[in-house]
C-alpha cells in the first residue's frame, strides 16, 4: 500500500516544477501551461486525500478545479491573441509599458 | 494461474476484434468504392480479382511498398508521431464497444465517456500532423480540423446525453440492454432528435464529406496528410475508416438498439429470434456507414462559415433542447 | 508491492515529464508532453478509484484545453520562439522564490495532519459506480458550486469572445 | 427578362410558404438528393471497359495510316508523285523514289512518322490515285518510337488487316474519296495543283 505521504509529495513536486516555470518562462502560452500543471497538481493531492480520508468532497473540488481551468485556458489564450495583435510578440517582456 | 487464464482470454479477445476490425475497414474501402460508383453510374474497382474483390488487399501491399518521404524542414518526431496518435486513438475506443451480448474487451462503467475522450484524441493525430508538415496546404488542414473537432464534440457529446438520461448509465451494455426493455425497443424514436444531431456531429467528427474541410481535396490537395506518403497515409486512411466504425457503432448501441430486435418484430416474426446478435449488430454497422457512402454521394462540401453556424447555432441548440425534453419526460413518467 | 511498482512508474514518469514540459524550447513538442502527463495523471486517477474523473480529466483537458492551446498556437503561427533563449534573465529569482514557498507549504503540509476522517469507503463506491456517487453529491450537497462553476464557464465565453473578437468597423 | 427573373428566383420551387418551410425544415431538398442518388445506384453503369470491349469506330473516323493495295498487280498503288508530302502540315511523310529498268518511276520507300501526324487527312485528300487512307483503328500504342515508324511494308499490311471489303468500300464512296470529279477520271496522270 502506498501511503498518503507519498502522493502528497508527488503533488508538491509538480506544483513547484509549474510554479518555477510560471516565474521563468517568458513565452505567455508557456506560462499558461505552467498555470495547468500547477491546477494538475492540486488536483492529483485532492485527489489522494478524498481516496485516503474517505470524503468525496475532494472530487467534487476536482471537478469544479476543471471548470475552472477550462475558462481561465480560454480566457488566457483570448488575452495571448489580443496581445499579439497589439504587441506582435508572444514574450512577457514585450509588455513593458503600464498604458497604451 | 486465473489471472493468467484471463489475460490470455483478453489478449485473445483483442486480437480477434483488431483483425476483424482491420478486415472490415480493408473492405469498408472496396465498399464505399463500389458505392459511389454505383451512384454516379460508374462501375468501382472491378479489375483485381473476381469483382475486384481483391483491390483492398492491391492497395496495402502497395502502400506498403511505396517510399515513405519525409519533407526536409519538416519536425520529424512530431511528423512520425501524428499517424501513430491518430491511429491509437481510434483503435483504443474498440475496447468498449460490445459487438454482440457478453463480447466485450473491457466492460467499464464509463463506456460512452470513453470513446468520446478517443474520439477528441483522434484531433491531436491530425493537428499534429498539419502542424509538422511544415507545408501551408497541410497547416491549413489541420487549423482547420482543430477548430472543427472542437466544435462538433460538444454537440456529439451533449446528443448523447438524452440517451444517457433514459438508459440511466454510461455503459454501453446497459444501455443497449436498456433499450430492448423500453416502449419502442429502440431509442432512435424517443429520441429522434438526439439522433438527428449525432449523426451529423459523428459525420463531422470523422472528417468525412460534406464535413471534410481538412482534407478538402479540391481546395487543401489532401489536407493535413498532403505531406504523408506510403505507410504512414495508409495509417491516416486507416484511422479514419476506424472512426467511421466506431461512430457507426455507437449509433448502433445508443440508438438503434445493439445487437437485440424489437420485442414486436420478433412477435411478428417469430423465427427471426434465431438469427444471432452479431449479424443484426454487422447488419445495423453497414447500414450506418451507407449512410456515411451515402451523403458522401450526394452532398456537396459545406463552406467553412456554413460548418461552424451548423454547428453552434442549429446542433448545440437542438441538442440542449433534446436533453430539456427528454429530462422533464423523464421526470413525468 | 504492486501497488508501489505502479506508484513508482507513475511518480517518476510524471515528475520528469513536468520538466521535460517547463523546457522544452518548442511549445508544440511541450505540448504533445503535457498529453502524455495527462494521461498519466488520469491513470492516477484510475489508481485511486475515480474513474469518472480520469475520463474528465482526458476528455476535458487533453481532448479541449490542450487543442484550444495547439489551435492557438497554430493560428498565431509563431516561430519567433525558437531563437530566444528559453528561461528569463531573472529565472535564479524565481527558483528562490520557489524553494521558500516550497519550504513553506511543506512545513504546513506535513506538519498539521488532518484530524477528522470521512465516512465514505472504497466498496461504497465501487458499489454503486464512480458516476453515480459523484452525481449525487455533486446535485444534492454541492449543487450551489455547481451552479457558480457553470457561471464562471458562462463568463468566460462572453469574456473570450468579447476580448478575442475584432472590432467591427 | 422579368419573366425570366421570376423563373429561376427561389419562391417559384414552392407552392406556398407552407411548403417552402417544410423544405427548410425537414429538410426535403436533401432528402430528394438522396432519392435521386438511391435510384441511380441501381442503374445500369455507363463504363465502357475499354480494352476490354472496343467502341466501334464511328464511320468517317480518321484512324492509322494505311497505303492502298492494287488488287490486280498485289503491290502499292502508290506511284511516288509526292503530293501527299508537299500537303502535310507536319512533314512526316517521306518518299524516296528511283527510276526503274523501264524508265518507269519506282517508290523505293514510303515512310510515315505516325507520332507526328496530325489526322488532318490532306493526304488522302491529295492523292490522285486514292493510294493513301486513313483507317478506323485506334488502338496502336506502343513502347518505342520505332514502333510507330511506318515503312511501306507495314503500311501495305495495315491495309490488309484493317480494310476489309465492305469498309474499304464504303470508306471510299461516301468519305475520303476525292470531291473533284477531275481527278477522279484521269486516273492514268498525276498532277500537281500547288498549294493554293
Amino acid at each position: 500500500m502506498v501511503s498518503l505521504d507519498w502522493y502528497v509529495v508527488l503533488s508538491l513536486i509538480i506544483f513547484f516544477i509549474g510554479m518555477f516555470g510560471f516565474l521563468s518562462r517568458r513565452n505567455i502560452i508557456m506560462m499558461l501551461i505552467s498555470i495547468e500543471l500547477m491546477l494538475n497538481a492540486v488536483n492529483i493531492s485532492f485527489v489522494a486525500y478524498s481516496h485516503y480520508i474517505g470524503d468525496m468532497a475532494g472530487h467534487i473540488m476536482v471537478f469544479l478545479i476543471i471548470a475552472v481551468a477550462a475558462s481561465e485556458a480560454a480566457i488566457g489564450l483570448a488575452l495571448v491573441i489580443l496581445m499579439v495583435r497589439n504587441k506582435e510578440t508572444i514574450f512577457v517582456d514585450g509588455l513593458k509599458e503600464l498604458k497604451w | 494461474m486465473e489471472l493468467l487464464w484471463e489475460i490470455s482470454i483478453i489478449v485473445i479477445k483483442i486480437v480477434v476484434v483488431v483483425s476483424v476490425v482491420m478486415f472490415h475497414v480493408a473492405y469498408a474501402t472496396y465498399f464505399e468504392r463500389k458505392v459511389i460508383g454505383r451512384m454516379q453510374m460508374r462501375m468501382g474497382p472491378k479489375e483485381v480479382g473476381p469483382l475486384g474483390i481483391l483491390q483492398p488487399v492491391a492497395d496495402g501491399i502497395k502502400s506498403f511498398f511505396k517510399e515513405d518521404i519525409i519533407p526536409l524542414n519538416s519536425d520529424k518526431p512530431v511528423f512520425y508521431l501524428a499517424p501513430v496518435i491518430s491511429i491509437m486513438a481510434a483503435m483504443s475506443a474498440l475496447a468498449v464497444i460490445p459487438f454482440f451480448d457478453g463480447f466485450i474487451i473491457s466492460n467499464i462503467n464509463l463506456g460512452i465517456l470513453f470513446i468520446l475522450a478517443m474520439s477528441s484524441l483522434g484531433a491531436y493525430g491530425i493537428v499534429l500532423a498539419g502542424w509538422a508538415s511544415n507545408s501551408k496546404y497541410a497547416f491549413l488542414g489541420g487549423l482547420r480540423s482543430a477548430a472543427q473537432v472542437i466544435s462538433y464534440e460538444v454537440s456529439l457529446g451533449l446528443s448523447l446525453v438524452g440517451v444517457m438520461l433514459l438508459a440511466g448509465s454510461f455503459n454501453l451494455n446497459d444501455i443497449v440492454e436498456a433499450q430492448s426493455s423500453s416502449v419502442f425497443g429502440f431509442y432512435a424514436i424517443p429520441q429522434i432528435l438526439g439522433f438527428f444531431v449525432f449523426i451529423v456531429s459523428a459525420v463531422a467528427e470523422t472528417n468525412r464529406p460534406p464535413f471534410d474541410l481538412p482534407e478538402a481535396e479540391s481546395e487543401l490537395v489532401a489536407g493535413y496528410f498532403a505531406e504523408y506518403s506510403g505507410f504512414r497515409f495508409a495509417l491516416f486512411m486507416a484511422a479514419e475508416y476506424i472512426g467511421m466504425i466506431i461512430m457507426s457503432s455507437l449509433a448502433v448501441l445508443c440508438f438503434l438498439g445493439g445487437w437485440t430486435v424489437p420485442y414486436y418484430v420478433l412477435y411478428l416474426f417469430p423465427f427471426l429470434g434465431a438469427v444471432p446478435g452479431v449479424v443484426w449488430f454487422i447488419l445495423k454497422l453497414y447500414a450506418c456507414i451507407f449512410f456515411y457512402y451515402w451523403i458522401r454521394a450526394t452532398l456537396p462540401r459545406f463552406r467553412y462559415d456554413q460548418l461552424m453556424a451548423l454547428g453552434w447555432k442549429l446542433l448545440i441548440p437542438l441538442s440542449l433542447l433534446n436533453i430539456l425534453i427528454t429530462g422533464i419526460a423523464k421526470l413525468i413518467i | 508491492m504492486l501497488n508501489q511498482i505502479i506508484f513508482g512508474y507513475f511518480a517518476v514518469t510524471m515528475i520528469s515529464l513536468a520538466l521535460i514540459v517547463i523546457t522544452r524550447k518548442n511549445i508544440m513538442h511541450s505540448i504533445v508532453y503535457m498529453l502524455i502527463l495527462f494521461f498519466h495523471i488520469a491513470g492516477l486517477y484510475l489508481f485511486l478509484n475515480a474513474e469518472f474523473l480520469a475520463a474528465i480529466q482526458i476528455i476535458v483537458y487533453a481532448g479541449a484545453i490542450m487543442v484550444l492551446f495547439l489551435f492557438v498556437i497554430m493560428l498565431l503561427n509563431l516561430r519567433e520562439e525558437l531563437r530566444k533563449s528559453r528561461f528569463a534573465i531573472t529565472w535564479p529569482i524565481g527558483a528562490i522564490f520557489v524553494v521558500l514557498s516550497a519550504v513553506m507549504i511543506i512545513i504546513s503540509v506535513f506538519g498539521n495532519r488532518f484530524a477528522n476522517v470521512g465516512n465514505v469507503k472504497i466498496s461504497d463506491i465501487e458499489k454503486v459506480g464512480h458516476t453515480v456517487a459523484v452525481g449525487k453529491l455533486l446535485f444534492v450537497e454541492y449543487l450551489f458550486p455547481f451552479e457558480v462553476a457553470s457561471l464562471i464557464l458562462l463568463v468566460a465565453i462572453v469574456g473570450a469572445i468579447v476580448l478575442a473578437k475584432k472590432e467591427i468597423k | 427578362m422579368e419573366e425570366y427573373v421570376k423563373i429561376v428566383t427561389r419562391d417559384r420551387l414552392y407552392k406556398d410558404e407552407m411548403e417552402s418551410l417544410m423544405t427548410k425544415f425537414l429538410f426535403l431538398e436533401i432528402v430528394r438528393g438522396m432519392r435521386l442518388t438511391l435510384k441511380t445506384m441501381f442503374k445500369k453503369p455507363v463504363t465502357r471497359r475499354y480494352p476490354k470491349e472496343k467502341r466501334q469506330a464511328k464511320p468517317g473516323f480518321r484512324g492509322l495510316h494505311a497505303l492502298v493495295r492494287n488488287p490486280e498487280t498485289g503491290n502499292a498503288k502508290c506511284v511516288g508523285c509526292g503530293l501527299c508530302a508537299a500537303m502535310c502540315p507536319s512533314k512526316c511523310i517521306y518518299i524516296y523514289t528511283r527510276e526503274g529498268d523501264n524508265h518507269e518511276k519506282v517508290v523505293e520507300r514510303y515512310e510515315i512518322e505516325v507520332l507526328r501526324c496530325v489526322y488532318c487527312s490532306l493526304c488522302v485528300e491529295a492523292c490522285p490515285f486514292q493510294a493513301i487512307a486513313l483507317t478506323e483503328t485506334y488502338d496502336y500504342a506502343a513502347f518505342s518510337k520505332q514502333e510507330l515508324f511506318y515503312t511501306k511494308d507495314r503500311l501495305l499490311k495495315n491495309w490488309d488487316d484493317f480494310m476489309t471489303e465492305e469498309k474499304k468500300k464504303r470508306y471510299f464512296e461516301s468519305f475520303w474519296g476525292p470531291k473533284t470529279s477531275f481527278f477522279r477520271e484521269n486516273e492514268s496522270q498525276a498532277t500537281f495543283k500547288g498549294k493554293s
